[in-house]
């Protein structure tokens, strides 16, 4: 009959196929390709000789084990930062989450050759000290727990971004209940806040972990020096020594992170596994623990963090960037603005770069919050294994390398499109076609960990007042669900940013990306380049955050992450 | 407007005992049933599955002739043309009060004038005009539900479902909304179904007051007739403040008793097979004549005492009483009327 | 349509190239992609795969990689006219690919380093004890090649690469990581290719290449054409330009080592005759590859 | 246990009128307060202060010797030994009933038996054993409140504060709840405060009561007190049912007055200065004789009508009445007593 639905449900009918059909797109299409061009390269035999390689399971043993302990060094620092900055009454709130937004910006390999400095022979800090190591002692950060650590460092603002809205909806009675119940802070902050945050928290450790699985920067940087290889640096040891069976073996490491990725969505479903998150009655905690003297501690540590987080690594980059050729020590007379000159002035490509990224992050943060909305929606109602399938689907991309997922689309894109017959390939839109796929999970994480928490009457009340679904999506959820949505946007945004790995195999000439110039630069010698540029990137960032910031009267509350 | 049938709507949960059971039951068309019952016995759910929130797990709802739902379909409740106050109150944080009041409104598409005539009217009905900029946050309890009051008449529904509307508010607002539902009552026709604790709430309120219990229906009459002839044990200890006495009744006796039929069950025991005779407070007299009980409980009620009798064979009985008996007096009273179940 | 070029080279010296040759033919243009070569390797097959290869000319890395796509037959053979100024060894000779510069593998210190290495075998001595560092072969195809070109000396072979091993010495990353341990003084020696120490050496960068005596590996960096290309006849015209006097004068000044014969070497090198270069079979080391990645791996997976 | 005095106390929101304004209040070691007033007046941010959950913006707080809270400092909430029940309940959504009874005891880290003990104890005195696994997502908003009520009465706490807490249950839940008030007050001896809007429960329960009106304290006294000798035309509005006519009084009047005193007074029309009078509907008696009024209205409760009568002048009156009168209808009424405000 017109009109009717399933019993239960809230959704329009056409809702799930759209999200499906996006995911085939998106992930399914790509990866059977890939899948399909692995099996074939093994047309005479030899995934066994892959599968039995010691080498493959050594390095998803490390991957493994970096992964987890770098995701536990994030969860670390992202609560500690995010409990601070929005339940307690600590000092400069603000500032200090602002700043703490900003280490993604850094490209890892900046924050791991800085840190690589800071703790070597040559750094000048430990030469102030007086407690350099003599040239040529092992660096300690060459090894699992320097890429565990760095992973951590790198990750952690992705934990404090996703906890944070978690936290906003923790209902403040419930944490003034169970004061009265006699907890002090940290018992309330264990038993009611974080318990009540966990789909938060638990959705900013599925991030950093699927994050860590697929990075390419820091074990590259730190794990080869000591022989680790991850996945993703065996992957591309592998494209380094091209054969024709390069594609198989590419599958086979690729299909093994899809199945760490799984595992691990299994492992959060079950962290979080039959529980109720829905808040019941009013949310918003606010500012509910005081510190006191407590402040003189927490400050202090907070901004250590940060200064190995953010200032150390930029700094290096500004160094690198005024200096005239590696290693020339940093004076007056050696320093020179003329690689800020050449990047601005001399390189027109600088201009197209800065276009096409702020194009494709704009265009992807805010295209996959409109997905991440409605499928978060769908994944959040439907509990079944259909919806758990999407979500895994929507998951694998991002935890491939991004030299997979490059490839993946080259693979069913590089010919023209049935049908309609335009290539796509050697466009800007195969790039951002690749963001979303890459990047979907990224977004969708804060959203559904939102959803979760929703008090579904809420929703209730809005249908009965006769909204219907888009009526009540713009008016009622995501309001609601506002904080993690801004997450969402900027998350991606930053991400996207200066992304490199994907770009790297999609750009042709004018859809050069920012990661992708400033790569070349480097990785021509034009280390000075390179970093000036990605200094420009950060100040850029920081202008566009100071926009927002500008803007934050006009959004919803808890959009803009560093506003309280 | 036409008439609302529940055709033996049952709801599971999975929890092993249905929260609504087979229930069937007929609002009239620009009816006003209250709906009362013990908590938990399926009042709320009765509710939800009317505004469509939760599907029966059986049988089927319609208003008139168009069916509203059944187990394999249900039309969504954003085309029901309903309007409802959530137990919870359900105030969207994030719009200030005038927005929340509004939002019906807004949905609907009025005009812009229309619009804020509208949402000062339903906020001066409900004392809450200087409020309209505030956030849900920043009421009070009672405030907030006077908000899902205002939300709730500002349009013109077919159906309004109130989920104890007034639990939180204090006489003379009680007094104020019961006049305001009256009134919306009658200009809009609305059918209305009101879930309530409060007795002379849905007694002065409602054309029908049904009973509930542990997701069953009990009976559906008017105020009048199922305050004066409740069926059964559960109906009759619910409704108004009586007691429930086991008693060896003769066969032949009408249902309403007298104290000439009842003075002599009274004296001998009872033994064998009893019956249930419910007896009303104010049909209680203390007067020096009569069966003697002992004064178990006198509380203080302002207006008068509120008395718990016991009978010699330890039954009690209450009733009222303008002055404060000792706990532990004996008291002699006659009973005008009672009523067998 | 437009040339489309893969190249491995710089940024700049690719659009320095590009730019030599649309002023030398200016009907045609180019469109060029530039990476490293893994990942050129990478795109390009994957597009093979997908059946629709962009690119019509490839500039890339050494002869061994585009000896395996001449024997995948994904490749042209065209007998250019310029091929006969060069040494027989430095191209295809059924005109597959033809090699277009030489890019030797020496050594680099720091300007501060207690030894000053003039061969190989300096490195394998204990005053090097942990200060070496190489780019990886197995993330870097000419670190391959280099370690192949090694290995096959008289008095090196893989017992060399074993007593780096023991010495302490880190194979990481590439070329551009290597140089920045070196002048950043994270280490003192390090195995890089030639023309990055000596331009940083000219930007005041504390370095000092050499070329040791027992000679260095190079890859010559060959161009070839694609065997589905559609723009034949420019490609064909690219082949010719830059093994022509002027391309390769083009090199030199980018500060490469030319190809061709009779050509001026770039400036900051040695002599010509006084750099021996060590030779290689790119057929028997693309045989070798598998065999030798697993012996390299074996010796460096240790520490 | 001590008594526990609010001196002076203030709170602002910020939003121009004080939530709270100046209150001072001793209740006294071992009290029961009830703390009655319209909706939004301040009753929930008073407790809400004692708690700690709000520091005052002036004046302090002391139980007994002890300072809990002034402007500038206060005791956290955790260190106070003080238990609530919540007027939106603060159900911990993640936890079991079991569990969210039972925090309170684990926080104080009893023993996993006693543990065990006293939640099936209070579950059993909520009525909610069969329940304890569940969460509160799936309870009704009466079983929600009475998770928040066990949850209070598990532990030995100096002081209960107790925001409405019986307003989503039925009648017979609510003298169940009462009594078990009565017992854990008379067996814990602490000190209780009680906010409600429901005055029969106040009276019922408390040894004072309290009456606050835009956050100042009115009045504060004995139930019996207040309701018999009610101070101002606030309160006299707001405790019981009565209604407040102004009228011309003669001096040299006592403040209770009798019906000969009242006659003369109602015939002559209220001019000049007049004086409120309380009339309670008890106190009128529906007869052949008295002065002529008209029906206004007659709703029926159940147990009775109430009526409101109109005097010629306008003023009305409210009473009771066994019989259903005609709107319309003439009636006469004596008044036995009325008192003046
Ligand atoms: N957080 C807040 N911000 C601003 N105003 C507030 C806030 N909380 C309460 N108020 C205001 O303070 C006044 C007193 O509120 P309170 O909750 O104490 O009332 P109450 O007596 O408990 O009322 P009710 O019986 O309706 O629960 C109200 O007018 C309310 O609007
Ligand atoms: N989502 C749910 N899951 C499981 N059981 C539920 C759920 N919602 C309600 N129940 C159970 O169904 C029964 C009826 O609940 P309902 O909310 O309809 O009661 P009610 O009559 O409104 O009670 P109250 O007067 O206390 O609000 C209760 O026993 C309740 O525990
Ligand atoms: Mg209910
Ligand atoms: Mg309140």
């Amino acid at each position: 009959m017109h009109g009717y639905v399933r019993p239960g449900n809230s959704q329009p009918a056409w809702l799930f196929p759209f999200i499906v059909s996006v995911v085939v797109v998106l992930s399914v299409l790509p990866l059977a390709r890939l899948a399909v061009t692995g099996i074939t390269a093994f047309a005479d035999g030899g995934a066994v000789a892959v599968l039995t390689d010691r080498a493959l399971w050594q390095a998803t043993y490390y991957t493994l084990v970096t992964a987890v302990l770098g995701t536990l060094i994030s969860v670390l620092i992202g609560s500690l930062f995010a409990f601070l900055l929005t339940l307690t009454d600590i000092p400069a709130k603000g500032p200090l989450s602002f700043l703490f937004v900003l280490p993604m910006m850094i490209p890892p390999q900046v924050t791991a050759l800085a840190w690589v400095q800071m703790s070597g022979p040559s750094s000048p800090l430990l030469k102030a000290l007086g407690i350099a190591p003599p040239l040529g002692s092992p660096q300690p950060l060459y090894s699992l727990g320097g890429i565990a650590l760095l992973y951590g460092v790198q990750h952690a603002p992705l934990v404090y971004l996703a906890l944070r809205a978690g936290l906003l909806g923790v209902p403040r009675d419930g944490i003034e209940a169970a004061r009265l119940s006699g907890a002090p802070a940290l018992r309330t902050f264990r038993d009611i806040v974080l318990p009540l945050a966990l789909p938060g928290m638990i959705a900013g450790a599925a991030i950093a972990f699927v994050s860590c699985i697929g990075n390419f920067g820091i074990p590259a940087i730190l794990g080869i020096p000591a022989s680790i290889y991850t996945l993703a640096t065996l992957i591309f040891t592998k494209f380094a020594a091209f054969t024709d069976r390069t594609f198989g073996e590419v599958a086979v490491l690729s299909g093994v992170i899809a199945l760490i990725s799984v595992a691990g969505l299994a492992v959060q479903e079950r962290a979080l596994g039959g529980r109720d998150y829905r808040i019941l009655g009013q949310a918003g905690a606010a500012t509910s623990f005081q510190v006191g003297w407590w402040r003189f501690l927490f400050v202090p540590v907070l901004l250590i963090v940060l200064f190995f987080m953010l200032v150390a690594p930029f700094f290096a980059l500004l160094a690198g960037a005024l200096v005239p050729a590696y290693g020339v020590p940093l004076t007056l007379e050696t320093m020179s603005f003329n690689a800020f000159q050449e990047v601005l002035l001399r390189q027109t490509v600088t201009r197209t770069a800065f276009a096409n990224s702020l194009f494709l992050a704009t265009v992807t943060a805010v295209g996959l919050l409109c997905l991440s909305v409605l499928a978060g929606y769908v994944l959040t109602r439907r509990r079944d294994v259909f919806a758990r399938i999407v979500a895994s689907l929507i998951e694998i991309p991002y935890a491939l390398p991004g030299i997979i997922v490059a490839v993946a689309f080259i693979l069913v894109f590089a010919a023209p499109l049935p049908v309609f017959n335009v290539t796509l390939y050697g466009t800007i839109w195969i790039i951002l076609l690749a963001y979303f796929a890459s990047f979907f999970a990224v977004s969708l994480k804060p959203v559904v960990s939102a959803y979760r928490q929703l008090d579904p009457a809420l929703e209730e009340a809005a249908r009965l007042a006769g909204a219907g679904f888009f009526r009540r999506l713009k008016d009622i959820l995501v309001p609601l669900v506002a904080p993690a949505a801004g997450a969402s946007v900027i998350l991606v945004f930053l991400i996207a940013c200066n992304e490199l790995t994907v770009s790297a195999l999609l750009w042709s000439a004018g859809t050069q990306t920012l990661g992708v110039v400033i790569y070349n630069l480097d990785d021509s010698g034009g280390s000075d380049l390179a970093s000036a540029l990605s200094v420009l990137v950060v100040l850029m960032v920081v202008v566009m955050m100071l926009l927002l910031e500008w803007l934050a009267k006009r959004l919803p509350k808890g959009v803009v992450p560093w506003r309280s | 407007m036409a008439k609302l049938i529940l055709n033996h709507v049952s709801k599971q949960f999975g929890t092993g005992r249905p929260a609504v059971a087979g229930l069937s039951l007929d609002v009239r068309e620009g009816g006003f049933l209250a709906l009362l019952g013990p908590s938990g016995c399926g009042k709320t759910t009765v509710l939800r599955m009317i505004a469509g929130f939760e599907a029966p797990s059986d049988g089927a709802i319609f208003l008139g002739e168009r069916l509203l739902a059944n187990a394999a379909q249900s039309l969504p409740p954003e085309r029901r043309n309903m309007a409802m106050v959530f137990q919870s109150y359900a105030l969207w944080p994030h719009m200030s009060v005038a927005d929340n009041v509004g939002y019906p409104l807004k949905v609907r598409g009025v005009s812009r004038e229309t619009y804020r005539n509208r949402i000062r009217e339903a906020l001066d009905t409900v004392r809450l005009a200087d409020h309209a900029e505030r956030r849900p946050a920043e009421l009070s309890g009672g405030q907030r539900q006077r908000v899902a009051l205002a939300r709730c008449l500002v349009t013109e529904p077919d159906v309004v479902l109130l989920d104890e509307p007034l639990a939180n508010l204090d006489r003379h607002l009680r007094q104020e909304m019961e006049e305001t539902f009256r009134e919306f009552h009658q200009r809009s026709g609305a059918t209305m179904v009101y879930v309530t604790h409060d007795q002379s709430e849905a007694m002065a309120l409602a054309t029908d007051v049904a009973v509930m219990s542990q997701g069953k229906l009990l009976q559906v009459a008017p105020p009048e007739e199922i305050y004066a002839r409740p069926e059964g044990r559960l109906v009759g200890s619910l409704i108004g403040r009586g007691s429930v006495l086991s008693l060896n009744l003769p066969g032949g006796l009408p249902r309403k008793l007298t104290w000439e039929e009842l003075r002599p069950v009274l004296a001998s025991p009872a033994l064998g097979s009893t019956a249930d005779i419910l007896v009303r407070p104010e049909d209680i007299a203390l007067s020096g004549e009569g069966i003697a009980t002992r004064v178990r409980s006198s509380l203080y009620e302002g207006e008068r005492y509120s008395l718990i009798l016991e009978l010699e064979d330890g039954q009690i009985l209450r009733t009222f009483s303008r002055h404060r008996p000792q706990v532990g007096d004996v008291v002699h009273v006659t009973i005008h009327s009672a009523w067998r179940l | 349509a437009n040339l489309v070029l893969y190249t491995s080279q710089p940024n700049e010296d690719a659009q320095a190239t590009v730019d030599g040759f649309m002023a030398a033919n200016p009907d045609i243009k180019v469109d060029w992609v530039r990476d490293g070569t893994p990942k050129i390797m990478a795109k390009l097959q994957a597009e093979i795969a997908a059946g629709n290869p962009v690119a019509d000319v490839l500039l890339i890395a050494d002869t061994v990689t585009l000896e395996r796509l001449k024997q995948d037959g994904k490749l042209l053979a065209y007998k250019s006219p310029e091929a006969a100024n060069y040494d027989a060894a430095l191209y295809d000779k059924d005109g597959h690919y033809y090699s277009t510069k030489l890019i030797t593998t020496g050594i680099v210190y720091n300007t501060s380093a207690g030894l000053k290495p003039a061969s190989w075998q300096d490195l394998a001595k204990p005053e090097a004890k942990g200060l070496v560092t190489m780019p990886s072969p197995l993330t870097s195809g000419a670190a391959l090649i280099h370690a192949q070109t090694l290995t096959a000396v008289d008095g090196l072979g893989w017992d060399y690469y074993k007593a780096l091993a023991e010495n302490g010495t880190t194979a990481a990353g590439g070329n551009g990581a290597i140089l920045k341990a070196v002048a950043s003084g994270e280490k003192a020696y390090g195995m890089v290719v030639d023309y990055m120490p000596i331009r940083e050496k000219a930007k005041g960068a504390p370095v000092e290449f050499v070329f040791p005596s027992e000679g260095v590996s190079a890859v010559t960096e060959p161009v070839g054409i694609l065997a589905s290309s559609k723009n034949v006849e420019a490609a064909q015209k690219f082949v010719d330009y830059v093994l022509s006097v002027e391309g390769q004068e083009g090199f030199v000044k980018l500060g490469y080592i030319p190809a061709r014969n009779g050509v001026a070497m770039p400036e900051g090198f040695p002599a010509r005759d006084t750099i021996r270069v060590l030779p290689l079979d790119a057929a028997t080391a693309l045989k070798n590859t598998d065999a030798d990645l697993k012996t390299f791996s074996g010796y460096f997976s240790s520490n």
